[in-house]
């Protein structure tokens, strides 16, 4: 990094919040402007930059459910150590429109940069560059704005001009001239008027920057995805976008039939042949695959469902994030047959689960749902994929003898056989006898029902014995319960204040692991989580009898802000 | 007609009922394909909820016994899966054009290479006989005693009409016409619709009007205009294949030769091709 | 009754039943056959004759999915006491084809009479009578052959001609002339072969029998039901049926869409209007309106949605009887918003929770679940309704000032209006501020949270203060905990062996009246159900902590014989 | 336009989307109907959700924001709950073609006395531009980067196919024809389907082939015939009405001159009238 300008005062980033220890470095970048102005492209290419300083970075964007205007932005965070979540106040906020300044001027840490365009913003404190003005010399006016993110935080970190132009030829690589052009344009006019810098530490090691959708997409594929259906729906279709542009380099097939319910069918259609599937969707989309992943349960099919959530009830917000739809999932479909839900705790363990969760579909023959957030499957930070994890297992297959569908065995997963195939394979959304054929008897009805529940014994004793179901983090009272990506927010307020308490997140919730739960009966006991009515609360009071003597929600659509959650924690530990 | 493609199932269609036709037509069909060179284990079934979906029990094929209106997509996912299969479903006046017309109008859309054989009867049997989709105006059922007030949709001009690219009528009481029209069918690349003019018994009895009003038709149409209006013909009922084209099929539009349960990926070759994409995200 | 025939002997009814109290007079008529010889419409007519005497009935129909052929039978069990059950042996069983003798033939009390078909049957034991071959001198052999049952009851039970042939004229109107001469002609054949009868006594008042569906229809056209919406699916189709036919008479319009979404999506259209609307629907249909569902939490529309359950997952065993359903009823939709779920314990409840539901959903504008079973929707007894019991409030509805359909109040609830109105009415499936328009704020969001939770709140304190949501019946131990149509079998099971024992029925599962459930804590529990993995039992340990020293669980599709329960329950308690 | 019909709601859709122009034809639309004595408190809408779909906080009228795909089903509804009520729906084309093709097709079959306005602008815009069902073979969005490899369905011959008695085709660039059509399909009694094309300056920016090609029709075809063949032409895009025919309306089959939510029955009536059924059940 290059040293201090002229008169210009620089922060070396270990500090700056109140509360948080001296050896956090931990720096927050904010761009916000209109949608269409590329404040996310521009707060991935921030986040680039950290990580070729072999930093951490998380980042967040924020976006209303419109395509162009409104007000967008996006928080990019960065530490040497790991880094959970994104900071609500900036060290640096560069805002492009008047909305985005009147929204965001007072989110700044206590020495934070604000610089905002002069031409868009009357009357507006801080360092005011007349970004529109220049912009109106481009071919692209409404395009080339979104440079200025980058080259305003190489002139606030003090990189030079040489490294700046290395990573806008890398990252806007159309019309990278004018971006070019552009970008000195507006380094110039910053580093005139910036009176103070910050230095960043180098970090030790770096891992690509992914975001939830691709670490489940990826996670997937290690377990052997073969065929992803999804119709379009936030928070889930970006995982459809991934998939569909990583296609041939990941040998999958991403379908968008006509609607949720084609989605699910042929999902079971082509897991009737063998091929691995996967489906993704959201709550209005999961309410209409609920028929099919009943028929999934009857029929013994194997299927990852993909849940993302969103604001709700009902098309809700559907741009945000909340996790309103724990008890939801828990019973989907009508009748009784083996459902598992898992919920990943951080984009990295997205990937494991993810795979996981296809292995256990394959293995138990049983409709699985992966429940998440927006905010984990849109927000991205550096991920250590460790692909060598990935179980895969071929299922149970057929080998002699006559072959019957719904053969009875003792764990009451029957072999499986796909088409094309000597034997005949019949598989049915009837209560059916052993070969597949329909059934009215008592006596089937009620055998059937005794080996589905057998297999749902089966995997109960899996999940104790072989799969890690709740995870622990630090030590020390009280227990921080908490699950999917608010562990994120949990474990980054617990960082960020330094907190002592063991964060406790159930990566599974059906079955629910009280058995590993059992153990924290007793002990003080706060649970978080972004939702109104607390469901995770009522999950543990209920399953295990634990019950917090506080509960911190929020749901207004946003994240928890790790300093905030701090605070609310602190006063709980007190 | 107790042979070798009999199954254990008892079959507990009303005596008399078309669906017999169908299944005996079925029969006779499969073996005809087999010397189109279509072996028994490559045949895959599939059939919505309702009477007609009972054939999925008294044929030993392979296949999965769908949902109410949804074994269209269910087949067009097996197809997808491997399309190596010839897929087959069996639905109801109900099932294709109530509860699953969706998937019926963008199989035909999208040209999906799969057959749909549908048992229109007119009612909604298995449930005892409530009005469908093709009853006609003032038909009565339990539903609305005093008589349907809809006009029924035309299933032939309709699937003309979402882009199908084989169009054929048959009928229960001819038996070996509707064994050619499934071998023709199944043997069409594409989209194959057989509507099946099926008397049920019970609930809606046309055994008379048919047998007075079907008539073979030796060629299909060459224009679909033509088709259409054949479609739309009452004084007559044109049974035979109205309409066939040759177009695109949907799988191979969508991934070429591939074949995702035949070319599945090993897990080395995974775990291979994920490093390359990490490593590439790194430098990125 | 008429005295006895020369050389007869006459059973008086109050015992045969090793383990029945000595004043328990039950008869049990059983008529099997094959789909279309009309053994329901014979159960249907025995049932009458019986109330002719002033008994109570409890008629109980099996059949399988099929429309010709296979094998139904109708089960009528009888006593002047009020009675909640069929019981599965028969006092007199008419067995009209060979798979019906094979099936019941053990299935007779101690004295119990079996009357067959000597044409259908080879080598019977018991009354053989040459039906098939008297009934082929008639038009139509099929349908001529279901007067049997009644024409051989008559002859069981000393009623003379005259008798038989005012019940023929009343029930079998198509032609009646062909029965009236086939009856004699059975009749004549019976008392000739008839070893044994029956002398039932009279009984002291008489209420209409009815099936669950018609007590459901009528409660909910009692609570001003405008418009049903419902797509054919057993066991809810009998409502459907019920309601079209009495359309003209109730006032109500039935609707059969194409599908269950539109129904469901119809009926909430129809609540706009301020027109009361209800659908009905069994699991798979429900699946399908579950995101409808949800845009009825968001909008606070007032609908009652009606699920039937029978044995699943998936298409199941459609015309059994099953309680797989309950968890799967308790969360649908995507969200968190104010559900109800009640489900009747028997057929005369079913009318007052049907209008309860109407009731209770207008009130809190929120959707509501009437759960049930085929058990109660297609079994019928007498009831006895007492219609000034029933509320049908006004909604809340707006008076004055300025509209605003989201308006926040006290409980949660905002005032109605109904276009056409000078004010604007928007319902709105977004997050939307009070006026009903869109909103993405976060604080609008959070404050609507609270709203539909302060709703949640409200309608708990009216179901604790206003409300029965929890049955009980007799006294002492063990607590036995049952819901839904289980509850008759439960009650007859008391009855029938005399036990001593508090029978507990939460009528309302969501909220869960917890209130009204603690005081059983402690208390020797058994939980009897009609699922596999004990849903109810589960609900009540974790919301309760009760937990069952022993639980009684039948899930082959048939409900319960009484006294097989009673033997259980006797085991239980000891 | 900031008028009387303007609600405070922000609008967020791009500068330069053909929605405007639909938004400001029904703007002009209103008082024209109320001309027509319809007046504002008894037009009810309805939207789906999408871009299209936000109009529904644009226009300060009652109605029921709804769901993907759905409003043709609230809208029925709302129709048949209280029949008084002048309902419309906007729609977008993934909505009435994709999700609700279902509903679509049945409000046409049964000639629900509803008005449908699809905003058709060939891609599902609100979530980034995929294809959609009418989006053209080839077209590329991120669900598909290598292009969609479906046929389009044709909106407006599946519509007359469908049975609708009323179908029309507006340009999003014409204002003034497409406000004068809005009130004629809201005048028609029955099921009036107006496809109109709306360009997606974003992901399908399609003003100069309409500036170039749509062509205004004074008249709607005689036959159904020729309204299919006016429909299938894609030389010119002819807007204006291409069909109309009068037809029995749904509600008024099912219930003839009865109005649920005006004429529902008081509590005691109801009470009077079970109790009869009651006792009529008792004696028989
Ligand atoms: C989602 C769903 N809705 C309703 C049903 C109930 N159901 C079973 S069969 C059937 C109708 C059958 O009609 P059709 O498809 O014409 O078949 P048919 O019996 O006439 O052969 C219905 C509505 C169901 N199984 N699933
Ligand atoms: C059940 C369901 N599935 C998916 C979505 C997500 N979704 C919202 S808008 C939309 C597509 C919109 O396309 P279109 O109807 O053409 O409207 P446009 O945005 O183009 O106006 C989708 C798929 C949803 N809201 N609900
Ligand atoms: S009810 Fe009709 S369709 Fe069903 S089996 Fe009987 S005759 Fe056939
Ligand atoms: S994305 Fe397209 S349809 Fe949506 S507002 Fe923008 S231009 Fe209009
Ligand atoms: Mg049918
Ligand atoms: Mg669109």
């Amino acid at each position: 990094m290059a040293g201090g300008l002229q008169g210009c005062k620089t922060f070396f980033i270990n500090g700056g919040y109140g509360i948080k220890p001296m050896n956090d470095d931990v720096f927050t970048y904010l761009i916000g402007g209109k949608a269409g102005q590329g404040t996310k492209k521009a707060g991935i290419v921030a986040a680039n930059f950290f990580s070729a300083l072999k930093r951490n970075v998380f980042q967040m964007n924020d976006y209303p459910s419109l395509i162009r205007g409104g007000h967008n932005f996006s928080l990019v965070s960065t530490a040497t150590r790991k880094i959970y979540s994104q900071y609500m106040k900036a060290d640096l906020a560069v805002l492009l429109d008047q909305r985005s300044y009147t929204i965001h001027r007072d989110h700044l840490t206590e020495n934070g940069v604000l610089v905002y365009d002069s031409t868009a913003v009357k009357q507006g404190q801080g360092i005011g560059l007349p970004i529109a003005s220049l912009a109106k010399n481009y071919a692209d006016p409404d395009l080339i704005v979104g440079v200025t993110g980058i080259a305003v935080l190489a002139a606030v970190v003090g990189a030079d001009r040489a490294k700046l132009d290395t990573l806008i030829q890398k990252e806007y690589r159309r019309s990278a001239e004018d971006n070019l052009k552009f970008a000195h344009e507006i380094y110039d006019e910053a580093e005139k008027k910036i009176t103070q810098r910050f230095e960043l530490r180098e970090g030790k090691e770096t891992h690509p920057i992914l975001a939830g959708a691709e670490t489940i997409g990826l996670g997937a594929s290690a377990a052997g995805l073969d065929l992803y259906f999804a119709y379009p729906m936030t928070p889930s279709t970006p995982i459809l976008h991934f998939l569909a542009a990583q296609a041939k380099q990941l040998g999958v097939v991403t379908v968008q039939p006509e609607n949720e319910i084609a989605v699910a069918n042929m999902a079971i259609g082509a897991a009737f042949t063998g091929a691995r599937s996967m489906v993704g969707t959201s709550g209005g989309g999961f309410c209409l695959m609920q028929e099919a992943f009943s028929l999934a349960g009857m029929v013994e099919a194997l299927v990852v469902f993909f849940l993302g959530q969103r604001p709700g009830p009902s098309t809700g917000v559907p741009t945000y994030s909340e996790q309103g739809e724990l008890l939801f999932s828990l019973y989907p479909g009508q009748g009784e047959f083996p459902r598992i839900v898992a919920s990943p705790g951080s984009i990295e363990e997205a990937f494991y689960v993810a795979a996981e969760l296809l292995d256990l579909a394959w293995r138990f023959q049983t409709p699985a749902i992966l429940l998440s957030e927006k905010h984990l499957t849109e927000s991205s930070m550096n991920v250590d994929l460790d692909i060598e994890k990935i179980r895969a297992a071929a299922p149970d297959m057929h080998t002699s003898g006559i072959y019957q569908r719904y053969r009875q065995t003792e764990t009451g997963v029957s072999p499986l056989l796909f088409p094309p195939s000597d034997a005949m394979i019949k598989w049915n959304s009837y209560e059916h006898d052993e070969q597949g054929y329909t059934s009215e008897e008592a006596d089937v009805i009620a055998r059937m029902h005794v080996k589905r529940r057998t297999k749902q014994e089966s995997l109960i004793r899996y999940l104790r014995e072989k799969v890690q179901t709740v995870n622990e983090y630090g030590t020390g009272d009280p227990c921080v319960f908490t699950f999917g990506s608010t562990t994120m927010s949990v474990r980054e307020a617990v960082l960020h204040a330094g907190l002592s308490c063991t964060v406790v997140q159930p990566i599974y919730l059906q079955p629910f692991p009280s058995w590993n739960l059992m153990k924290y009966v007793g002990r003080k006991a706060v649970v978080v989580e972004q939702n109104c009515t607390g469901q995770l609360e009522q999950l543990l009071r209920e399953k295990t009898g634990i019950t917090p003597i506080s509960s911190i929600r929020q749901f207004n659509g946003r994240p928890f802000n790790p300093v905030d959650l701090a605070e609310q924690l602190r006063k709980v530990i007190g | 007609m107790a042979d070798e493609l009999t199954t254990p199932a008892e079959n507990t269609w009303c005596p008399g009922c078309g669906n017999f036709g169908i299944l005996n037509a079925f029969k006779k069909a499969i073996p005809k394909l087999e010397q189109h060179g279509i072996d028994r284990k490559h045949l895959v079934i599939s059939a919505g909820i309702g009477c007609h979906g009972k054939i999925f029990d008294y044929v030993p094929l392979s296949g999965l016994y769908s949902l109410h209106g949804r074994s269209m997509a269910t087949v067009q996912g097996i197809k997808l899966g491997n399309p190596d299969l010839k897929v087959l479903t069996f639905a109801g006046d109900g099932d294709a054009f109530g509860e699953g017309i969706s998937h019926m109008i963008f199989a035909a859309k999208r040209n999906a290479d799969i057959t749909v054989i549908v048992h229109n009867n007119g009612t909604y049997a298995l449930t005892t006989g409530q009005f469908s989709p093709t009853s006609g105006k003032g038909f009565k059922g339990p539903s609305l005693p005093s008589g349907n007030v809809e006009e029924p949709l035309n299933p032939l001009s309709l699937m003309l009409e979402a882009g199908a690219s084989f169009v054929a009528r048959g009928y229960a009481g001819r038996i070996d016409h509707l064994a050619d029209l499934i071998v023709e069918a199944v043997l069409h690349e594409g989209f194959s619709y057989i509507d099946v003019l099926q008397p049920s018994v019970v609930f809606n009895n046309t055994y008379k009007e048919y047998n007075a009003l079907v008539e073979i038709i030796e060629k299909p149409a060459g224009r679909l205009e033509d088709a259409v209006q054949l479609a739309k013909r009452f004084d007559r009922l044109p049974i035979g294949v109205l309409y066939k084209v040759s177009k695109p099929v949907y799988h191979k539009e969508l991934y070429g030769k591939w074949n995702p349960a035949v070319n599945r990926l090993m897990h080395e070759e995974r775990k291979r091709r994920i490093a390359t994409y990490l490593s590439e995200r790194l430098q990125k």
